[in-house]
This record gives structure tokens, C-alpha cells and sequence, in this order.
């Protein structure tokens, strides 16, 4: 088993020298002319305004928030669904009761407008 | 055609035997495992100049013009002259940048894109790794790429490029449960992860048995890698260019390389799980795999051709109100019926009969709910839109 | 030896990750250190042959925690400027408390007799799980589901502006 | 099986300690509960090390794993909606300006 990870392993690194490797090769290409101008910030030509940290709205947390959750139902369905053939009904039922849970709490934040992109 | 058929077994075998001559066999194993992936690393890159140049054909052609022709035949050397601009463009870093972040970002773009070959049966026993993980390893490595995206934007310390990147994390978040989601009922069938398990038990092919879940992993799959759509994240009209606002050169071309490679790496996972992998009659197997995936990159590039940019807030309704319920159902149905009728022992036709009549009430059923509530879909939609516009008009 | 060599690496990238996370000033690249951290843990549980836990640490922690982690950096701004310090006053306190349990727990690790068994584990772990969970441990598995929805409705509650 | 099981205890006791001194030392809440986060990886590492070495043919030690991991993501995902409360409230993350248990 632990011979397709060291394949994982190995492969991996090489995956990441392709990155490296390029930028060193254009780093060595390129022409390196730096300007105030050129290096400012890029707002369509205007100059920076205010601060870049920007107040963002709590909806992104949310969105993240629902998918941890249904994140980790997979979690479990994925062995559910290997093992289903020797399991037979009562494991269907199971999963009915766990699923249907979890749907409480999607039509939950579905009825409160959490899911609302305000 | 059988000797096509393992004509890359017996490259290695030749390889092997070569290499076993003086060295240990611990060492021929690495030396395999290296050559085997400096293969797949070889195979991502040419894969992504091959694509851009593809894109812009096929969709040249749907809009009426040539697309790429003077840059040797068809414009086939397009992708190579375009690799040179990148290479000898100037780079430029904004003063205001964290600069460790911001030159990381294009380097951990990279990896998640291509270690996701690792695990695809180009053809029987021809896969990098066979791991009895398989499709959970290609989703939790497709989970990563987001990080890569947040160092991007932040690194870059523009609020364009944050936003971007805030919202790119959003949509390839929510896209990700339907697409987890709807390749259950495929698993549940296979009976394993394993992406080799998966192609050899379909001896129907999946589509077939689960042509609702085939949908919603396709559409997710399209918003996964944010291509037209669902591209809203690095749509020039929205936000300028999103988290790559401030890249230019090779580290602008890095984002460009993960995306084709992740548009060719979705259709072959695509190709694997749905239209049967490798399995075909006369051909030899990589052939038929690899005429499989580039029907599903042609449909990508098909659909960006086609279909106009969605807005934002449909894009996040659609994740979650429509796709994952729909998801949700189709995996309860998957497994009713594969309790009734258990599909490693039945006959394929059979089998396909009874999913294919799941799938049928299933799709009646979302037909059902679509016509109740249209006029209240369309109501609240109206209201909406008045909010708005009062809102506007203060 | 050759996996001997690899948990080594592997150990040491994830406790580098680790010293990343408490030291570094802005808690954004922290997050980003815990990512390195988590990557680490996974390539730890592939080598104590877990395959279906690396790719649920792989898919839970850095595909989904960490960007819950991320989001919420984003929303509440960073107020610590360069001057004032990231750590609070007690850190020297800490770091000596943290130590003496490093050592108690090494003590306790190394003088213990663990019945290790040489049994092997078993072909399909996956498989096994799938029954473990719809078998002996179905109350926990459907208690969890509560628990998710519980946690999920009372974090819209919290987190929602009003 | 050639790594001992000590070595998997000594990295989870690190893992643990650093993530304890986090807890307690960063002043930034989402540091200490990133530090938690650190604590309960430990926690898990060694749950699934004696799993294999002392009980192998029984996978009680992945599931008591995957709980602990469904348990984080639940404690992170609401530990992080209570910040975001809180930052609401004081407009400040740092745990040195929070410090009344009631106002």
C-alpha cells in the first residue's frame, strides 16, 4: 500500500519544480525595469483609495459555514457507500435518518434567508 | 491492436529491464515512480498548450471567425509563441505586496491541478497510482487549490484581487458539495473508490444508471474550475481580473496552467466515472479514454461558448437550492433502488431498467416542484427586484 | 528505513507548520502554517496505513476548516500593528507550562509498556469503516448528525447580523 | 510496522505542546483557536497510532478519529461565528481587551 503513496510523494514534488522551474527560468529571461508607477497598486489607473482591507459581509462565513457541515456528511457517506452491498436495508435507513437531519438544517438556513446573497 | 493496446505497459517493461540491469530493485521502483510521473507532468503541460489552443478554435469557430491560423499549420505553434511571451515578460510586484505570499500563490496554484492525474486510468492497469482511495483523494486534493487562490489575493494586497479571491473561495466552496454529493450514487454501485474499480464495473456505463448525477457533477465540475458561467471570480466586468489582478507574466501564466489543466483533469474524472474509463470495443483502451475526455472538454468549451455569464446571487442559489437537493434526492433514490435490485448481482439490463426508472420519477418529481412554485419563484423574484430599486431610489 | 526517513520529513514539516502557527505576526499567514501543519498530519496517517483518514484530513481540514479559518480572518480585520505584541504577557508562563507537559507526556509515552500486537490491519479499510459505522457505533453515527445540526443553526444564530 | 510507536507519541506530545502554548499566548482569538485546532490533530494522531499498533484488526481507532475530526470542524465553525460576534460587539479580536464575563 504504501508504495502508491511514495508514488503520490514523488510525484508531488516533481509537480511542484514545474512552478519553480519555470519562474526561475522567466526570472532569468525577463528584463527587470521596476518604476514608482509601474509598481503601484493596480485600481484601473486611480490611485489606491482607502484601506485594502475591506469590511467584507458575513454572508461569505456562511456559505463556508453550511459547507463544512455538508463537508463532513460526505465524510461518512463515502464509507456508506463502499460498504452498502453487504449492508442491506437497515443501513439505508440509517442514512435516511442522518440525511434527513441534515436537511433540517439546510431548509433552516434556506427559511431564515441565510442563504440569501445580499 | 492488442500490441497498441499495452504499447506504454511495454514501454515500461523495456525501461525497467533496462534500468534493472545495475541497479538495486528498490532503485528501478524509484526510478519508475520518477519516470512514470515525470510522464503525467509532461503529459499535464503539453495537455494545457493544447487546450488553449483548442479553446480558441472551437470557440472561434462557434462565434464565425478562424481563430488562431498564422503561427505555423492551423496556428498549431500558436501555444508555443504565446509560451515565449510569458517567459520573457516583465514581471511586476506591487510596492504594497506581501512578497513572500504574493510569489508563493502561483507555485501552490500549480500542484493540486496536476496531482489530480495521479490517480486516472489512462487505459487498463495504466493509472500512476491505483489507490484504494481513489475518488476521495482527487476531491480533497481539488479542495486545496482554494489556498492557493487566498494567498493570491491577499498576497497581492489589492481589494480587487481580495474580492476576487473571496469570491472564487465562495463559488468553488458551494460547488463542491453537489459535485461530492452526486458521485456517491456511482460509488454506491462500484461498491469502491477506486477509480480502476470504478471503470471495471461499469459494464453499463454510469451515465446510463445515474444520468441525473452525470448533470449536476458535470455543472459543478464547470463551476469548480470557474470557467464560463460560472467565471464570475475573474470576469473582467465584475471585478477587473479578480486575484490575479496583479500577476503579469509567467506567474499570470502559472493560474493559467492550473485552469486547463483542471478543465482537462474534470473531464477525464468525468470520463472515468460516467462514460466508462477506458472500456470500449476494437480501439485500444487509452484511445477510448482519451476520445471520451476530450468530448467532455469540447462540451466545456462548448458551453462557454453559448451561454452567457450568470449573476451573482443566482450562482449561489443554484449551488445550494437547486443542486444540492437535487443531489440529496438522487442519492436516496441510488440507494433505494440498489436495495432492491443489489447491482453486483443482477444483470446489467436489469439494473438498467430499474435506475433508469428511479432516475425518470426523479426527474418527474423536480418537474413537479418546478411548475408549483414558478409563480412563486417569479413573485419573489419581482419582489426582489423592487426592493431594489427602492432601495435605489432613496 | 526508507519510511523510517519519511516520517521523519514528515514529522518535522508538521511540527514546523506547528511553530509557524504561534509565531508568526499576522494570523492570516498562520492559518496558512496550520494548512502546512495539516498537510503534514495526513502524510502521517497514510504511513500508519489510514488511507481514507489522510483524504478526510486532506478534504475536512484544509479543504473546508481552513477556509472557515480564512473567511473569518478576512471579516475581522487584523488590529495589530507592527509595534504591539502577538503574544499576550504570559507568554513566558506558557511556554515553560507547555514544556513541563511535552516532558510529562514523553515520560508517559516512553516508560509505559504498550501491548503493541503485530495483527494485521484489516484489506478494506474503507469497507470496514462503512460497517464499523452502520454496525457497532450507529448511535454516535446518528448523534453526530444532530450534533452538525445543532452546531450548524446555532453559528447562523450567532453570526447572523441582526 | 519498522517505526515505533514511541516516535508517533513524541510527535503528537510536540504537536499538542505547541498547540497548548498557542492557546494560551496568542492574543488574537482566532490564533488560540487555531492553536485548539493544533491540540486536537495531536489528539487524533494519537488515536489512530494506537489503533494500528495495539488493537489493528479493529478500526475503532479511525472512527473515534473521524468523530474527533467532525467535533473540530463543529467546534471551529461555531468558535468562529462567536469571534465574528464579538468583533460585532468590541470592533477588536484581542483577548486582552476582552475581559469582562458580563457587561
Amino acid at each position: 500500500m504504501l508504495r502508491d503513496y511514495a508514488f503520490i510523494l514523488i510525484f508531488s514534488a516533481i509537480a511542484l519544480s514545474v512552478p519553480i522551474l519555470g519562474l526561475s527560468i522567466a526570472w532569468l529571461l525577463r528584463p527587470k525595469k521596476p518604476g514608482k508607477i509601474k509598481n503601484a497598486t493596480y485600481e484601473c489607473g486611480l490611485e489606491t483609495f482607502g484601506e485594502t482591507w475591506v469590511q467584507f459581509k458575513v454572508q461569505y462565513y456562511i456559505y463556508a459555514l453550511i459547507f463544512v457541515i455538508f463537508d463532513i456528511e460526505t465524510v461518512f457517506l463515502y464509507p456508506w457507500a463502499v460498504a452498502y452491498n453487504k449492508l442491506g436495508l437497515f443501513a439505508l435507513v440509517e442514512m435516511f435518518i442522518f440525511i434527513a437531519i441534515l436537511v433540517v438544517g439546510l431548509l433552516y438556513a434556506w427559511r431564515t434567508d441565510a442563504l440569501e446573497w445580499v | 491492436m492488442q500490441f497498441l493496446d499495452n504499447l506504454f505497459l511495454n514501454i515500461s517493461q523495456v525501461i525497467r529491464n533496462l534500468v534493472g540491469g545495475f541497479l538495486p530493485d528498490w532503485g528501478v521502483e524509484v526510478v519508475m515512480m520518477t519516470v512514470a510521473a515525470a510522464v503525467l507532468v509532461v503529459i499535464a503541460v503539453v495537455t494545457m498548450m493544447f487546450l488553449t489552443w483548442m479553446e480558441r478554435k472551437v470557440v472561434g469557430r462557434i462565434q464565425d471567425r478562424l481563430g488562431p491560423n498564422r503561427v505555423g499549420p492551423f496556428g498549431l505553434m500558436q501555444p508555443i509563441a504565446d509560451m515565449v511571451k510569458m517567459f520573457i515578460k516583465e514581471d511586476i510586484t506591487p510596492r504594497e505586496a506581501n512578497r513572500w505570499v504574493y510569489n508563493l500563490g502561483p507555485i501552490v496554484v500549480v500542484p493540486p491541478a496536476i496531482l489530480a492525474l495521479a490517480v486516472i486510468p489512462f487505459g487498463r492497469g495504466l493509472s500512476g497510482a491505483d489507490l484504494s482511495i481513489g475518488w476521495l483523494y482527487l476531491a480533497a486534493v481539488a479542495s486545496t487549490s482554494v489556498i492557493g487562490i487566498f494567498m493570491a489575493g491577499w498576497g497581492s494586497r489589492n481589494k480587487y484581487a481580495l474580492l476576487g479571491a473571496m469570491r472564487a473561495a465562495a463559488q468553488i466552496v458551494s460547488y463542491e458539495i453537489p459535485q461530492v454529493l452526486s458521485v456517491v450514487g456511482v460509488i454506491l454501485i462500484a461498491g469502491s473508490l477506486s477509480m480502476q474499480r470504478i471503470v471495471e464495473a461499469q459494464n453499463v456505463w454510469f451515465v446510463f444508471l445515474q444520468p441525473v448525477a452525470f448533470i449536476i457533477f458535470l455543472i459543478a465540475s464547470v463551476a469548480e474550475i470557474e470557467r464560463s458561467p460560472f467565471d464570475l471570480p475573474e470576469a473582467e466586468s465584475e471585478i477587473i481580473a479578480g486575484y490575479h489582478t496583479e500577476y503579469s507574466g509567467l506567474k499570470f501564466g502559472m493560474f493559467f496552467l492550473a485552469e486547463y489543466i483542471s478543465t482537462f483533469a474534470v473531464s477525464a474524472i468525468g470520463a472515468t466515472m460516467f462514460l466508462g474509463g477506458w472500456r470500449g470495443p476494437v480501439l485500444p483502451g487509452w484511445i477510448w479514454f482519451l476520445a471520451k475526455t476530450y468530448l467532455l472538454v469540447f462540451v466545456v468549451l462548448w458551453l462557454r461558448g453559448t451561454l452567457p455569464r450568470i449573476r451573482v446571487d443566482q450562482l449561489m442559489n443554484f449551488a445550494w437550492k437547486v443542486l444540492v437537493p437535487l443531489a440529496l434526492a438522487n442519492l436516496l433514490v441510488a440507494g433505494l433502488i440498489a436495495a432492491i435490485i443489489n447491482p453486483a448481482e443482477t444483470p446489467g439490463f436489469w439494473t438498467f431498467i430499474g435506475f433508469l426508472l428511479g432516475n425518470l420519477l426523479l426527474i418527474a418529481a423536480v418537474v413537479m416542484v418546478g411548475v408549483l412554485r414558478a409563480p412563486e419563484m417569479e413573485a419573489s423574484e419581482a419582489a426582489v427586484v423592487g426592493a431594489k430599486g427602492a432601495l435605489a431610489g432613496q | 528505513m526508507i519510511t523510517q526517513i519519511a516520517f521523519i520529513g514528515i514529522a518535522l514539516l508538521t511540527l514546523a507548520g506547528a511553530i509557524g502557527v504561534v509565531l508568526a505576526r499576522s494570523v492570516f499567514v498562520s492559518a496558512l502554517f496550520l494548512i502546512l501543519s495539516f498537510v503534514g498530519v495526513s502524510g502521517i496517517y497514510v504511513l500508519l496505513e489510514a488511507p481514507f483518514l489522510a483524504g478526510v484530513q486532506l478534504l475536512v481540514y484544509v479543504g473546508a476548516v481552513a477556509v472557515l479559518i480564512i473567511f473569518a480572518v478576512m471579516l475581522t480585520r487584523d488590529m495589530m500593528s507592527e509595534e504591539t505584541p502577538f503574544l499576550n504577557r504570559q507568554w513566558g508562563c506558557g511556554g515553560v507550562m507547555a514544556a513541563v507537559l511535552f516532558v510529562l507526556l514523553l515520560l508517559i509515552g516512553f516508560i509505559a509498556d504498550w501491548p503493541v500486537s503485530s495483527a494485521k490491519p484489516p484489506e478494506d479499510t474503507i469497507s470496514a469503516l462503512g460497517e464499523a459505522l452502520m454496525g457497532k457505533y450507529v448511535l454516535p453515527f446518528e448523534v453526530a448528525s444532530v450534533f452538525l445540526l445543532v452546531a450548524l443553526i446555532g453559528a447562523i444564530v450567532v453570526a447572523r447580523e441582526r | 510496522m519498522d517505526i515505533p510507536l514511541s516516535w508517533y507519541l513524541t510527535l503528537a506530545a510536540g504537536l499538542f505542546s505547541i498547540g497548548l502554548f498557542g492557546c494560551l499566548t496568542r492574543r488574537n482569538a482566532i490564533g488560540i483557536l487555531m492553536g485548539v485546532e493544533l491540540m486536537l490533530n495531536a489528539v487524533n494522531i494519537n488515536l489512530v497510532a494506537f489503533g494500528r499498533y495495539i488493537t489493528p484488526e479493529a478500526v475503532a481507532g479511525q472512527v473515534f478519529a473521524v468523530f474527533v475530526i467532525t467535533l473540530a470542524a463543529a467546534e471551529a465553525a461555531v468558535g468562529l461565528a462567536l469571534i465574528i460576534s464579538i468583533y460585532r460587539t468590541y470592533d477588536s479580536i484581542d483577548m486582552e481587551d476582552i475581559n469582562l464575563l458580563k457587561w
